[in-house]
């Protein structure tokens, strides 16, 4: 019998901002594995497209001496997450591998989440999301279609994750390193993106939280997310 | 010693009782037109829940909007009735009597519409007894964590308490209806006193009963708008973050509540011809206490504003900027019109304080606290820490529908009410009047 | 029945490069066609194939799981079970893409299942242009286009125009043996992004044929030149992933990037240093440097001394007018470049001029002057072909108008002329005949008098060359889900063309391909089906093959020179560069939702492009985000949204490709402008390219605030104003 | 005996009730009916009153029971929530408060019930209140029944009732 998990696994993720060139393979790979609500031009401009992955872009200077600060931001699943208090029916909340979780079916729709989120990266269903015929062909069965009046937001492609144990468990062994990759992480042509186990100090997530260049998001705010960006170079 | 009071005239009674034996087609007309606006409202909700909140113009990162500003604004006129009756009943101001009932049902009624808010802000309405703590197979639970709970709690209180208040005094009263009138209104009145046969241990106890409940719900009003403060307060967002919203919100809402009230003791005033009950005497009162409120609230409205500008922490200070200088300018500052520089100046001069400029300024007063209410709702939002994720919000057609109804709910409700009980406590009043 | 078995491979997080061998899962072969009985609710399969959305040819994995398909069938709904394709990642195992796949390979998948797919062959019966076609049968619509064809061979087969897409395939194959069939002359591409500066630039410097690999995985210094290598030119993924490499895949070293383009790319964006270049100054850019790395002696001694007196005597003071940048700036690079250990410069031209072909000539010359072909983190050769007969047939630049002038038929495979030079609607509309074997009503298509709509990519067999691989490479794609449409292959269509012509033709199968790859050599493998098998079954062959690290040079350095522009100074005092958009390449992605709605990188703009002008510009204007402005060129004009850049260089204006198609599905007709309407008609002499960066324009501001979409509409952090 | 007299001013009122307390009448079997609260001396018909005991009652029984609600039951919840704490004093405590409250308004509205005898039909029925004038009602044994009636006509009772017991 190989050895089995007796701690609990504790997601994280790298992202090396001196690798991302902010190139939006992650935010395709998000649409393509989440079933994300397609947008259109109207619900665009109204503030209503949803990317549970975005780049951040900030320009800083004034030409020539202009610089952008490329950031992917994602749901940070914070380990005190500001959103998980202020939900009156834990439809948001802390599973036991420390992943932020929406819970779609018991959500009502306050929406005190999303605003009480620093990284603004919780959408809302305005409307019953629809795809064209035949465009629900590619939909992916794992992950559930959110219903109209239903909040939602990354969850470090948690189908994956299960998948991933599942199949590990099926072999009795624990899981390897790098066997979980969420979509994006998957994608990323730079490979600016690292998944990992926090728990496991060997892991490469790991290392490169323990790396000097490591900081968090708004660290200040406590909210201590588990998304660590390595700072770029010179 | 003792001061025992005139046997009653029967003129008051009479005057006070007209409204409730008569109804011209005015009065029907305008309950029809409120009547259809109402179902206008209710009619835009439907279609909400139909389609998905989605028509109405919530977007990211607005999350917060119409709905949640007029929640809080009539959380807040519901502090006209039963603090203000309170404060008077327990400092036994005597000229409060003809105004405290008028003032109740502001309360009852503000609370009720307001109560109802919360569930059209909701994504999936039909769930919401999901916040209700019973016992199910679903793994449901409320988190008591949760200030939307304490809202839930606070406002089944408040609103348990005020009408409760507002209908132990009505009892006697009830009790003289019953015996002159017919048909189901007798019926309907007999009900309700409860048996009242007028003795001394039910005056008396009636008496106690009020005072401790003075008491009791003068605590419910403030907790219910701090709380009602903290849903904003427990956040972490930018100029939502605040240690003083708690009594902000508790001095808007007595401030926009004594606003409401002098608005409905104009209307009954002029439309029930009880020009003699409510005579200007009231106004001035009322117009000073008005002025009060005005000077804590700017009082409040600094301080709340001038540690934001010093401070100038960068995402508190991005809402502020916009308020004070940019995209929401124009209302912050007709805000300050409205709510500070008319009623000083048309207060604080006592020529010219007259039922007419009490009036005045309560309406400028009503208008502001609103303005107010979607400032610290909408702006806040609209500038979220991340720039990124700024946006701008514009309501359409569906909140604006069901914000006009809820004005017009509150408009006949109080048609019907002033149609079928008195809005000025009858027994009171003769106690007060020839005492 | 063969047992239904799977295909699996887990991406593995490979600490280093080119996971070319990691350790896989026992991999079975994969069916054909998985049989829709035999599909189990949940399960997954993954199967390989290849992105065929630019001609990079990334290896990629594709997952298939069961769905249910709705269709009505007369009166009636009818479901059924299906295999559907689910995601598209990369291949681990493939060399090119790694494992990993940009925004447009993965939404590919959106093309299989597009709402506005062709469902059948089609007919014109509006007018041309005009979009509206009826249903024919594939019989009669392949008699139609079979007289078509004898009809122009009869008249002249030299004026039979086909475009085709820019790649190395068993298509371009199947294609150029058609045409060599009928007398007709090769296909040719549309010229957007078919890199045929680059290819000639190669041949002319080099001695190469093909695209150059630059090792900047290894490399400390990187100077690309014109080249938005991560944003779109040649391979993006490719150099995206040896880019992360290059800054942090070696412990203790970063390579250092410095990008010179005329507009604030995602290259630049990552760069170091950004050398704002003006437009068409790539030339001088290059010349510059070279002066200085010749003179300050931090060039190769043993460099030839024609290239070494070439630039010697560039005047260095025109150059650096010319380029637009400061002197100082250019001799640091030069110096940077000279004192690095090893430094290389990719040469490239995203954006087209009239003298980018120098441009690009110049600049490779330089990775001569530093001795960088062929070492480590330098530039090294592209590899043998592994079938030559497919990298020989892929189709070349020509100059389309002139092409279009005479022709007599037109055939389009995945070429869209009038989207990629507008200027060529009005030929088409007089063209005698045109015949489209595209899947979608594009804007050329809607001019053509027949479709025989190609399965979508996913749907068909393929094997592709790679545009740029560091091994030998075939990388193929096996039909695993039915077709869901009345559509056919266009090799089929070929063929059966050419039969209904007498003519015979073989159309390569990839199992064929590999077949005959393995007869060109040794392998391991005892027979060629078990070979075939094997690389069907991982998704091509790949594999180290030896290069010879030598140049022949045989070109003499270009002299300086101005690019040409078309408009005045006066009248059109702001140049205009459209470029390829990250999303939308040459504007073929613009129909897949996804794409619409994947934010700008510069911009952040979803559903649109706007007008990107530098904010004095627009100050002086009176231009903010979302307004409308109106673009005039001598070639015309369009009206799109601004976008105040806040690093554009002043006086140049830039607008992504990629919107502004009359028909291409739903989601991109009738959205935005195409920025290459105003264009002018210039190209590249020897090459033929079309010159689409030489246009200069004036811009007026209109009274509308139209919509500019954002994602996020700040692209600064907020400035406080301290009152 | 249950005797009634009605009085027609305030005055007369106070006068017949001092006269009966005079007599040793208890307070507990006088009874006053009138369409408004009439103001007696302090003392002079004294009614103690437990509503704020009861106001008190309420609110522990309803703080007992909310605070033991909310902890026990979230205790017990088999809620997953990675380690957040299902409790917490001061949330428990904001929604015990308002639940207090409740509780302290129910105690007020049941002691008012009962101690204004509200919603009761037993007893005789009370005098049929008229506007100009206030009813003065006792209950006394038979012999008591003279002085009683002294006391009324004395203060100036326009019309004296004189019945039996029902009950």
């Amino acid at each position: 019998m190989d050895q089995q998990d007796t701690k609990p696994h504790r997601w994280g993720m790298a992202i090396d901002l001196d690798r991302c060139t902010g190139c939006e393979a992650c935010v395709a790979a998000c649409h393509a594995e989440n079933n994300l609500p397609l947008s259109t031009p109207d619900s665009a401009a109204k503030g209503r497209a949803f990317h549970w992955i975005r780049i951040d872009r900030y320009y800083e200077g004034a030409f020539p001496d202009i610089k952008v600060k490329f950031m992917p931001v994602l749901c940070q699943q914070c380990d005190e997450a500001p959103c998980e208090p202020v939900c009156p029916v834990y439809a948001t909340y802390h599973n036991a591998e420390g992943l932020n979780v929406q819970v779609y079916n018991r959500c009502v729709g306050t929406r005190y989440c999303a605003n009480n989120c620093p990284y603004s990266v919780r959408f809302f269903n305005w409307f019953e999301p629809v795809w064209p015929e035949p465009l629900t062909l590619q939909l992916n069965p794992d992950v559930f279609v959110r219903p109209v009046g239903v909040m939602e937001k990354c969850t470090f492609c948690s189908q994956r994750i299960k998948r991933a144990e599942l199949e590990a468990k099926q072999e009795s062994r624990s899981l390897r390193d790098g066997e979980v990759q969420p979509a994006c992480v998957q994608s990323c042509p730079a490979e600016a993106m690292v998944f990992g186990d926090l728990n496991d100090p060997a892991s490469r997530v790991s290392r490169l939280a323990q790396s000097g260049r490591a900081t968090r998001f708004m660290e200040d705010l406590g909210t201590q997310p588990k998304v660590f960006y390595l700072k770029r170079g010179e | 010693m003792a001061t025992v009071a005139e046997i009653p005239d029967p003129r008051v009674r009479t005057e006070l009782w007209r409204p409730l034996s008569r109804a011209g087609s005015r009065y029907w007309i305008a309950v029809t037109l409120c009547a259809v606006i109402v179902a206008a409202g209710l009619a835009a909700w439907g279609y909400q829940i139909a389609k998905g909140l989605g028509i109405a113009g919530y977007r990211r990162p607005v999350f917060w909007a119409f709905y949640e500003a007029d929640f809080v604004f009539w959380i807040g006129i519901s502090h006209a009735g039963t603090l203000i009756s309170a404060i008077l009943r327990l400092t036994h101001a005597g000229w409060r009597k003809p105004v405290t009932r008028a003032a109740e049902a502001i309360t009852v009624f503000a609370l009720m519409i307001g109560a109802i808010l919360p569930l059209i802000h909701l994504g999936r309405v039909w769930l919401f007894y999901w916040l209700i703590p019973y016992p199910n197979t679903r793994l449901l639970w409320p988190n008591f964590r949760s200030p939307l709970l304490w809202d839930l709690t606070a406002i089944f209180t408040y609103l348990i308490a005020s009408s409760l208040y507002l209908y132990l005094p009505l009892i006697p009263d009830l009790a003289q209806l019953a015996t002159r009138s017919r048909g189901w209104q007798r019926n309907l009145y007999r009900l309700l006193a409860l048996k009242w046969v007028g003795s001394d241990r039910q005056w008396h106890a009636l008496e106690r009963a009020m005072k401790l409940m003075a008491a009791i719900v003068l605590a419910i009003a403030v907790s219910v708008h701090t709380v009602v403060a903290w849903d904003f307060a427990m956040a972490i967002v930018p100029m939502w973050h605040s240690t003083i919203f708690g009594p902000y919100f508790v001095v808007g809402a007595i401030f926009s509540g004594i606003a409401a009230l002098v608005i409905v003791m104009a209307s009954l005033r002029r439309f029930l011809h009880l020009e003699s009950y409510l005579r200007p005497l009231h106004f001035d009162n009322l117009g000073k206490l008005l002025l009060l409120m005005s000077l804590l609230w700017i009082y409040f409205t600094v301080a709340e504003h001038l540690t934001i500008w010093y401070g100038k922490q960068p995402a508190e200070y991005s809402v502020f900027e916009s308020r004070i200088y940019g995209d929401f300018a124009p209302y912050f500052w007709s805000m300050v019109i409205l709510n500070f520089v008319v009623p000083f100046m048309l207060l604080s001069i006592r020529r010219l304080r007259s039922i007419r400029t009490v009036t005045i300024c309560a309406v400028t007063v009503l208008i502001g606290m609103w303005i107010e209410r979607f400032l610290i709702v909408v702006n806040a939002l609209s500038r979220p820490r991340l720039a990124s994720a700024w946006g701008a919000y514009s309501p359409t057609w569906v909140e604006i529908t069901i914000t006009a109804a809820s004005f017009v709910t509150m408009t006949l409700l109080y048609l019907l009410f002033a149609r079928l009980f008195p809005v000025i406590a009858v027994w009171e009043y003769e106690d007060v009047a020839h005492g | 029945m063969e047992r239904r078995s799977f295909f699996k491979i887990i991406g593995t997080a490979s600490g280093g490069m080119l996971t070319g061998a990691c350790g896989n899962k026992a991999r079975q072969i994969i069916p054909l066609l998985v049989p829709e009985r035999e599909i189990i609710t949940g399960a997954e399969e993954w199967h390989p194939s290849v992105c065929r959305e630019c001609g990079a040819g990334c290896g990629t994995i594709v997952r298939v799981m069961e769905a249910e398909r709705k269709t009505r069938q007369g009166n009636e709904n009818v479901r059924e079970r299906i295999a559907a394709i689910k995601k598209i990642e990369g291949n681990p195992l493939d060399p090119v893409s790694g494992g990993r796949l940009c925004a447009r390979g993965q939404a590919a998948v959106q093309a299989l299942y597009h709402p506005d797919r062709i469902r059948g062959p089609l007919k014109r019966v509006g007018a041309r242009g005009e979009g509206r076609f009826e249903p024919v049968t594939w019989d009669s619509a392949l008699e139609i286009a079979a007289s078509a064809v004898k009809k122009a061979v009869d008249k002249d087969p030299a004026r039979i125009v086909f475009l085709t897409r820019p790649e190395a395939s068993n298509r371009s194959a199947a294609v150029a043996s058609f045409l060599r069939a009928l007398g007709a002359p090769p296909a040719s591409t549309t010229g957007l992004c078919d890199f045929e500066i680059e290819r000639q630039a190669a041949e002319v410097v080099f001695g190469w044929r093909g695209l150059p690999v630059y090792e900047i995985q290894d490399a400390d210094y990187v100077l690309s030149l014109g080249a938005d290598f991560l944003g779109g030119w040649v391979s993006p993924v490719f150099y995206a992933r040896r880019f992360g490499h290059m800054r942090r895949g070696r412990p203790g070293r970063r390579g250092q990037l410095t990008h010179a383009e005329s507009r604030f790319s995602i290259t630049g964006s990552s760069a170091d240093r950004w050398l704002p270049v003006r437009p068409g100054g790539e030339l001088a850019l290059a010349l510059a440097v070279g002066y200085v790395l010749v003179t300050g002696n931090l060039a190769l001694a043993n460099v030839a001394a024609g290239l070494r007196n070439g630039f010697a005597s560039v005047d260095f003071e025109r150059a650096v007018k010319i380029s637009g940048l400061p002197a100082e700036q250019l001799r640091q690079v030069a110096r940077d470049l000279g004192r690095s250990e090893s430094p290389v410069v990719m040469a490239g031209a995203s954006v087209v001029q009239s003298n980018s072909l120098d441009a690009v000539i110049a600049a490779s010359a330089l990775n001569l002057l530093l001795g960088r072909i062929g070492s480590k983190g330098g530039v090294i050769p592209p590899v043998e072909a592994s079938i030559a007969e497919f990298a020989d047939s892929r189709a070349h630049t020509v100059n389309l108008l002139r092409r279009l002038e005479s022709a007599e038929l037109v055939m389009l495979d995945s070429a869209n002329p009038v989207y990629a030079q507008p200027a060529s609607a009005k030929l088409l509309a007089r063209a005698p005949a045109i015949v489209s074997f595209s899947a979608f009503i594009d804007d050329s298509s809607a001019y053509a008098d027949l479709i025989l709509p190609d399965h979508a990519s996913l749907e068909s067999a393929a094997v592709v060359v790679p545009d740029v691989t560091p091994d030998r490479a075939l990388t193929g794609a096996q039909p695993f889900v039915h077709p869901l449409y009345d559509t056919r292959a266009t090799e089929q269509v070929l063929a059966e063309l050419s039969k209904i012509l007498g003519r015979a033709l073989k159309i390569d199968t990839p199992e064929d391909a590999f077949r005959k790859l393995f007869a060109g050599n040794k392998s391991d493998w005892s027979d060629a089906g078990e070979f075939a098998k094997y690389c069907n079954r991982q998704g091509g062959w790949w594999t180290e093959s030896s290069r010879s690290a030598h140049a022949s040079p045989r070109f003499e350095l270009p002299q300086l020179r101005e690019a040409e522009f078309q408009g005045g100074a006066a009248e059109f005092p702001l140049n205009f560069v459209p470029y390829p958009a990250l999303q939308f390449g040459d504007g073929s992605g613009a129909h897949l939702p996804w794409l619409q709605e994947l934010p700008d990188p510069a911009s952040s703009a979803m559903w649109g492009l706007p007008v990107e002008i530098d904010p004095k510009t627009a100050s002086r204007i009176g231009l903010k985000n979302g307004q409308m402005v109106r673009m005039i060129s001598p070639s015309g004009q369009i009206e799109a949204p601004a976008y105040v850049h806040p690093a554009a260089i002043p006086g140049v204006v830039s607008m992504a490709i990629g919107q502004g198609h009359t028909h291409y599905g739903r989601y991109a007709s009738e959205q935005g402008a195409n920025p290459l309407t105003i264009a002018a008609p210039l190209t590249d002499p020897q090459t033929g390219a079309f010159a689409f960066g030489a246009t200069r324009v004036r811009i007026e501001k209109l009274s509308q605030q139209d919509r500019l979409v954002q994602f996020s509409a700040v692209d600064r952090e907020p400035e406080l104003h301290r009152r | 005996m249950l005797l009634t007299a009605e009085f027609l001013t305030a005055d007369s009122t106070v006068q017949a009730v001092s006269a009966l307390r005079a007599e040793g009448f208890s307070a507990n079997d006088i009874e006053l009916f009138s369409y408004r609260p009439l103001e007696l001396p302090e003392g002079m018909l004294e009614r103690r009153s437990h509503i704020s005991l009861a106001a008190v009652l309420g609110a522990l029984v309803s703080g007992t029971l909310t605070t033991a609600f909310i902890f026990f039951t979230q205790h017990n919840y088999p809620l997953v929530t990675g380690g957040m704490p299902l409790v917490s004093g001061w949330a428990t405590g904001v929604v015990s408060f308002e639940l207090i409250m409740a509780g302290a308004v129910a105690g007020v509205v049941l002691a008012f019930l009962r101690e204004g005898r509200l919603l009761r039909r037993d007893g005789a029925p009370p005098p049929a209140l008229k506007d100009d004038s206030a009813f003065l009602r006792i209950e006394c044994p038979q012999e008591s029944v003279p002085r009683v009636v002294r006391c009324f006509e004395v203060a100036g009772a326009q019309d004296i009732v004189e019945e039996t017991e029902t009950e």
